[in-house]
C-alpha cells in the first residue's frame, strides 16, 4: 500500500508491505527498499529492525496524528492515503484570509478584550485564557476585523474551542 | 515519633512525603479532589480521603476539609509539600488549635518571610544584602512609575504575597507598566489571596542560586550548600545544579553563613532555602525566604546524602538534626530535570491531558520522582510538572552525559506534551555544559528548531507510522484537510542510507 | 575511546552495559538468540544482530558468530557481562586475533584464575589465605572418598571450571558422594564444558565477602571494599550489601590489600573481585577470583560513587584508572536485592514465563537494573534473574527502610512468579536487621509461611478479584476441581473491622 | 451476586453488589456490609477504597487464579460461584490415592529413574528436569508403583504436563 507521510511538514511517500511471516515488512522509496522487522513488545511499545539498527518505539493515536517516541525525541505523523488526498485538497480554500483563534488548551477565559466589529492589528492582545495557574494572553494572528466573539470571561474552554474569528 | 501524617497536598511532592513516612514506619493520609481519585498519590497512601471539586480552592485549599480529613484518619501531623498551604501562617496556626503537628517552621516565621517588603526590611537590618527597590508595599500605578524613575528600569514588578515565579513581571519601558501591573494583581489575588505589590532593580543576566537551611527545635541551624537555578524561563525553574558551577569555594562559604545568619534571625526551624541573586561580579543579594521544602530538594539530597523530608518530619517531632555542619560535604554534582506537561514549541504553553504511556528511566545515577503512571490524567487544574528526574553523577561532566541518557530513555506518550525535548536541546548545549549561563539563557538561546529529517530516528519513526496503520488495516490514514507540506525529501536516496549506518 | 562496542549478552547486565556505554558516547551492537529478539537489551542497543536458537550454546555462545556481529556493525570492542563468555580465555584470545578488543583481563589471568585448583595454588604460593582441600584436581569417586577421610567431613565438591553457584554440592556423609558427584560432573559439563572437579572442606556457617579490585593497564590497582554476599541459597546469592556488618575497618584494610596483592599476583587488569570465606573467628581465606564484572557491582558504585563499567572500558581503551586507592571511600550503606523468577514458596524452583504487567520503584536511594519490562517474556533457557534492586541510603538502617518501601512498590504480575516476598521477609527479619547473619542463614531460617488472612490488604485483595470477576460478566468463577479449604476467617467479624482502621 | 473466594487456603463467603455509579460496590458478610469503591486507573491497575484506606492492585487472571499484586505481596485468589461448586465438589474423589506428578516448570528432562512397574518409596529420586541452567531432582510424593512414565530423557516438557503416575 502506498502512504505519504507527513512529518515536521516534510511528505514522504513510500510503499510498504507485509511479508508472509507477519513481522516483516517491505520498504520501498523510488527504487530503493528496505527489509524491516517489527515486534509488538506489548502496550504501545514496538521494536523495529532495519538492517542491524535496532529502534525502540512507543506508539499512539492521538487524533489526527500517530504519536511515536523515541529515544531521540517525539514525531508526530501525519498519514495521507493519496488516492483520497487529491479530492480533499482545497477544503481550506475558502478559508483563505480569515483567521480562527483556537484555545491551545482546556483553561478558563480571564478577560476578553475585544467584540464584534473591533478592528484589531496584528500581534494586539485580544483575550486572556488562565490554565494551569498561568495567564497567557492570546494575540490576534493577523490584522483585520473581529467577526465572532465565540466565549465570555469566566468561561471554561475545552482544547481547540474556537474563541475568536478574525477576517 | 508519629503514627500517622497527613500530607495536604497531591502530584510528586505527596508521593515524596509519603515515601519518607514509609521510610520511617510512618502511616499516611493522603486527600484529593474530585479529579485526583485514581492519582498516584492517592493509591501510594495508607488513607485517603476526598475533600471537594477539582480546583484547589475548593478542595486543598480547603482548611477545614483538610483538618477534619486528619482526624477523621487519626493523623497526629500534617506535611504541606511545597504550593498550597505550605508558607500559609493561617494553616499552621489552624493545624495548632486543631492539636495537630504542621511540619513546616512557626507560623510567625512563615509571615516574617512571606511578605516580601517585611523579609526585605528585616533581612536588611540583620546585615544581609538585598537588591535595591521600594522600601514598602505600593498601592498604586503611579508609585511604581516613581521607584521606577527613582531606581531605573528595567524593573521587577513583584506580589508581596508571591513566590514560586508567579506574580511577577519584569518592565522595560514605562508604557509596560499598566499591562504588568494588572497581571501581577490578576495572579497574586487568584493564587495568594493578596494582591500587594513592590518593586524591585532588575538585575540582568544575574544567576539565581539557593541554600538550603534546616534548623531543629534545639538551636542547631545549619546549611547544605547552593542549588543553581539560573535555568528559568518565564521565572519559573527548569532545571537546577548542585554544585553551582558558577559559584567558588570562598562564595560557597560566605552565601552559607549568611543563609544561617538569615534563617536564625527569623527564629527559623525546619527546611527553608535562602534564595540569592548573584551578579555578574559574584555579589549575591538576598531575593527571598522559601519556608518550605521546595521542588529542587532531590539534588541537595544527592551530593550530601541527606534524606531532607524524613529529617523535616524528625524535627517537628522534637528531634535533634541528625547531623552538624561539620558532618556535611558535597559529594559529586547532581542535576535535576522538571518535566513539565507543556509544549515548548508553543511558547510553553500547558499542555495537559491523558499519559497512555510513561516508561520512567533506571539505572546508574537515575532518581525520579513523579505523581503519575501510564494510565494517568494530568488535569487543567494543578501545577502542570509531571516529573522530575534527578541525576547524579561523580562530577558534572559524568552527570549530564547520565541525564542525557536518561531522558533518552524517557518516554511518556499521549494527549499531552512535554518539555523533555528541551531538556535534551539544554544538556547538548555547549555553553551548559561549559557551566556558562544566566537567568536570561534560555529564554535568549532557545529556539525549538525544526527538526532535520536526517535523523534516522525519525526517518524510522515514519515507517513505524505507517507499519502501524496497516496493521490497523489502513484505517488511520487521513484524507484531505492538511496543511501544505514541503516535497518529499527522501528523494534524496543519500538520506535513506543513514538508517543503514 | 572507541566509537562502537559490542555488548556479548542478554538481560540486565547487556542493558547496563549499554547504558554506560551512552554515557561515555559510544554507540552499542547488541545480540540475540531468537527467543530475545525484543528483549529489553536489544531495544535500547543501537545495532542488534541475530545469532541463534534459542538454547545460548547455539547463539550467545557461538564465539564466530558474536565475532562476526561486532565486524558486521564496526564494533570495536566487545563487553562480555558476566557469565556466558566473560571468563573464556579463549573468547578473549578470538576476540583480540580478530583485531578487537576483549573488555576484560588478559586470557593469562582469566586461565590462572579460571582454573580453580591452579588457582589455590597460586594464591597460596603469593601468600594468600586458602581453605584446606584437595591440593589438585580429582579424577574419580575413590579420590574424592580419600581427601574426605583426611580433611573429613563435610566437604564441598567443586567443578574446577565452576563459578556462580554452578557445579558444586556440599557432602556431608560418604553416600552422599556418587549423586553429588553425578550431579557435578553434569552441571560442569553442561555450563562449562569441563567436567574436573576438586574437594574443599566446607567451613560451617562462614561469611561469604568479596573485594572489589580493578587495575588498569599502567600498572595501578586499587581495591574499592568488600560486599557482603551471605545471603545465599542453592549457593546462589540472593542480597548483597556493602559494608559488610560483619566487617571491621582493621579487617576491611587487610583483606584489601591481600586482594590487591592476589590481582598483582597473575597480573591483572580490569574489574576483578576476590572472594573470601570469613569464619566466624575472622579468619578469611581465598574462595576464587571473578575475573568479570559481578552482578553485585553496584552496591559498590553506590557507596563509592564510581561507575565500574564505565571504568572497565576506560581501561580497556588504555586509559589510566580515573582515581587513586586515596580518592576511594565507603559513603553510607546499600543493599542488592536479586528479583528471580522463582518460586521461593516451592524450593525456589524457575518459575519463568510472561510479565503482564511490572511496575518499577523509583524516589530517593532506588536504582533498578533490569533487563525486562511489561509484556515481555522470561524465557526458560537463560538465568532466571529478571531485575536488580540497589538501595542507598545514609546509614544501613535507613538502606534496610528504602529497601522495604521500593519492594513494596515493585509489583510485577504475570504467568511467572518473583522472590520479591522472600526480600519482604528479609527486609523484616531481626537479625538482618541487626546484621547478624552467615551464609547458612537463609536455608536455615527461611520457611515461607502461611499468610495470615488478616492482612486487610489481602482481605481487600480478595474483593478486588470478585469485583474484577463481576466486571468481566462474573465469567471468570471457576466451578469444581478445587483444593479442600478451611472454612471462612471471615466469618469472625473483627477481622473485618481491620479494614475500617 | 454471592462468591466463595479462596485465599491461602481458606474459604471467604461473602455477596457482592455494584451501586448505581458504576463504581461504588456494596459488600455484604454475615451482617456486615462495606461500601467500597474501585476504579481502573489503566491497563490491569486498580485503586480501591474502602472507607478512607487506599489498595493499589494490579489484577491479572492467570489460569484458573486471579492474581493481585499488592504493596504487601501477591495474593492468588479463586473464585466459587458456590451453586456450581456442590456439583463439581467430588470430582477428585476418584483419584484417592493416586498421585500425578506434573512439571513445575517449562524444562527438559535430563535424566529418568524408574519405569512403569517399578515400587518407589516415598522421598525417592524419580527423575530429573534441567529449568533454567539447574537441574532439579523430582521425587516421589508418595510411596507407591509407578504406573505410567510419560516422558523419555533428552524431551522438552512445558509446565503442568504430566510426567508420571504413581498409585
Amino acid at each position: 500500500m502506498r502512504y505519504v507521510a507527513i512529518l515536521d511538514g516534510v511528505e514522504h511517500e513510500f510503499d510498504v508491505e507485509q511479508l508472509n511471516d507477519g513481522n516483516g515488512w517491505r520498504l520501498r522509496v523510488g527504487d530503493h527498499h528496505f527489509d524491516i522487522d517489527v515486534r509488538r513488545v506489548g502496550g504501545a511499545s514496538f521494536s523495529m529492525l532495519i538492517g542491524t539498527r535496532s529502534f525502540d518505539f512507543e506508539v499512539q493515536r492521538i487524533g489526527d496524528e500517530i504519536v511515536i517516541a523515541s529515544r531521540t525525541g517525539i514525531a508526530r505523523v501525519a498519514l495521507i492515503d493519496p488516492r483520497r488526498a487529491a479530492a480533499g485538497a482545497s477544503i481550506h480554500a475558502g478559508q483563505r484570509g480569515r483567521a480562527e483563534m483556537r484555545a491551545m488548551m482546556p483553561g478558563r477565559v480571564v478577560n476578553v478584550m475585544v467584540k464584534a466589529g473591533d478592528a484589531v492589528e496584528a500581534g494586539a492582545g485580544v483575550l486572556v485564557v488562565e490554565a494551569m495557574k498561568m495567564e497567557n494572553e492570546l494575540k490576534a494572528p493577523k490584522a483585520g476585523t473581529v467577526i465572532e466573539v465565540k466565549v465570555a470571561a469566566g468561561q471554561t474552554v475545552e482544547k481547540n474551542d474556537l474563541l475568536v474569528i478574525i477576517e | 515519633m508519629f503514627k500517622r501524617i497527613l500530607v495536604a497536598n497531591r502530584g510528586e511532592i505527596a508521593v515524596r512525603v509519603i515515601r519518607a513516612c514509609r521510610d520511617l514506619g510512618i502511616e499516611t493520609t493522603a486527600v484529593f479532589s474530585d479529579a485526583d481519585r485514581t492519582a498516584l498519590h492517592v493509591r501510594e497512601a495508607d488513607h485517603a480521603v476526598a475533600v471537594g471539586p477539582p480546583p484547589a480552592a475548593e478542595s486543598y485549599l480547603q482548611i477545614e476539609k483538610i483538618i477534619a480529613a486528619a482526624r477523621a484518619t487519626g493523623a497526629e501531623a500534617i506535611h504541606p509539600g511545597y504550593g498550597f498551604f505550605s508558607e500559609n501562617a493561617g494553616f499552621a496556626r489552624a493545624v495548632a488549635a486543631a492539636g495537630l503537628v504542621f511540619i513546616g517552621p512557626p507560623p510567625e516565621a512563615i509571615e516574617a518571610m512571606g511578605d516580601k517588603v517585611a523579609s526585605r526590611q528585616l533581612m536588611a537590618s540583620a546585615g544581609v544584602p538585598v537588591v535595591p527597590g521600594s522600601p514598602d508595599v505600593l498601592t498604586d500605578e503611579a508609585a511604581v512609575r516613581a521607584i521606577a524613575r527613582e531606581i531605573g528600569f528595567p524593573i521587577m514588578l513583584k506580589a508581596s504575597a508571591g513566590g514560586g515565579g508567579k506574580g511577577m513581571r519584569e518592565i522595560h519601558r514605562e508604557d509596560e507598566i499598566a499591562s504588568a501591573l494588572r497581571a501581577v494583581v490578576g495572579e497574586a489575588k487568584s493564587s495568594f489571596g493578596d494582591s500587594r505589590f513592590y518593586v524591585e532593580k532588575f538585575l540582568r543576566q544575574p544567576h539565581h542560586v539557593e541554600v538550603q537551611i534546616i534548623a531543629d527545635t534545639r538551636g542547631h541551624t545549619v546549611h547544605l550548600f547552593e542549588r543553581e537555578c539560573s535555568i528559568q524561563r518565564r521565572h519559573q525553574k527548569v532545571v537546577e545544579e548542585s554544585p553551582s558551577p558558577f559559584i567558588t569555594p570562598m562564595l560557597r562559604k560566605a552565601m552559607g553563613e549568611v543563609a544561617v545568619r538569615a534563617a536564625k534571625a527569623v527564629g527559623y526551624v525546619n527546611a527553608g532555602t535562602i534564595e540569592f541573586l548573584v551578579d555578574a561580579d559574584r555579589n549575591f543579594y538576598f531575593l527571598e525566604m522559601n519556608t518550605r521544602i521546595q521542588v529542587e530538594h532531590p539534588i541537595t539530597e544527592l551530593v550530601t546524602g541527606v534524606d531532607l523530608v524524613k529529617e523535616q518530619i524528625r524535627i517537628a517531632a522534637g528531634e535533634p538534626l541528625s547531623f552538624t555542619q561539620r558532618d556535611l560535604s558535597q559529594r559529586g554534582a547532581a542535576i535535576e530535570c522538571r518535566i513539565y506537561a507543556e509544549d515548548p514549541v508553543n511558547g510553553f504553553a500547558p499542555a495537559p491531558g491523558r499519559i497512555d504511556s510513561m516508561r520512567i528511566p533506571t539505572g546508574p545515577g537515575v532518581r525520579v520522582d513523579t505523581g503519575v503512571q501510564s494510565g494517568a490524567e494530568v488535569p487543567i487544574y494543578y501545577d502542570p510538572m509531571i516529573a522530575k528526574l534527578a541525576i547524579w553523577g561523580r562530577d558534572r561532566a559524568e552527570a549530564i552525559a547520565r541525564t542525557r541518557r536518561a531522558l533518552d530513555e524517557f518516554a511518556i506518550v499521549g494527549e499531552l506534551r512535554t518539555n523533555i525535548e528541551l531538556h535534551r536541546w539544554l544538556m547538548n548545549h555547549p555553553r551548559f555544559i561549559a557551566g556558562d549561563y544566566d537567568n536570561q539563557f534560555l529564554e535568549n538561546e532557545y529556539h525549538p528548531a525544526a527538526r532535520t529529517d536526517a535523523d534516522p530516528m525519525r526517518l524510522a519513526a515514519t515507517l513505524m507510522a505507517a507499519v502501524a496503520a496497516h496493521r490497523n488495516h489502513a484505517d488511520t490514514a487521513r484524507d484531505g484537510d492538511r496543511p501544505p507540506a514541503r516535497a518529499s525529501a527522501w528523494k534524496t536516496a543519500a538520506r535513506l542510507e543513514l538508517m543503514r549506518r
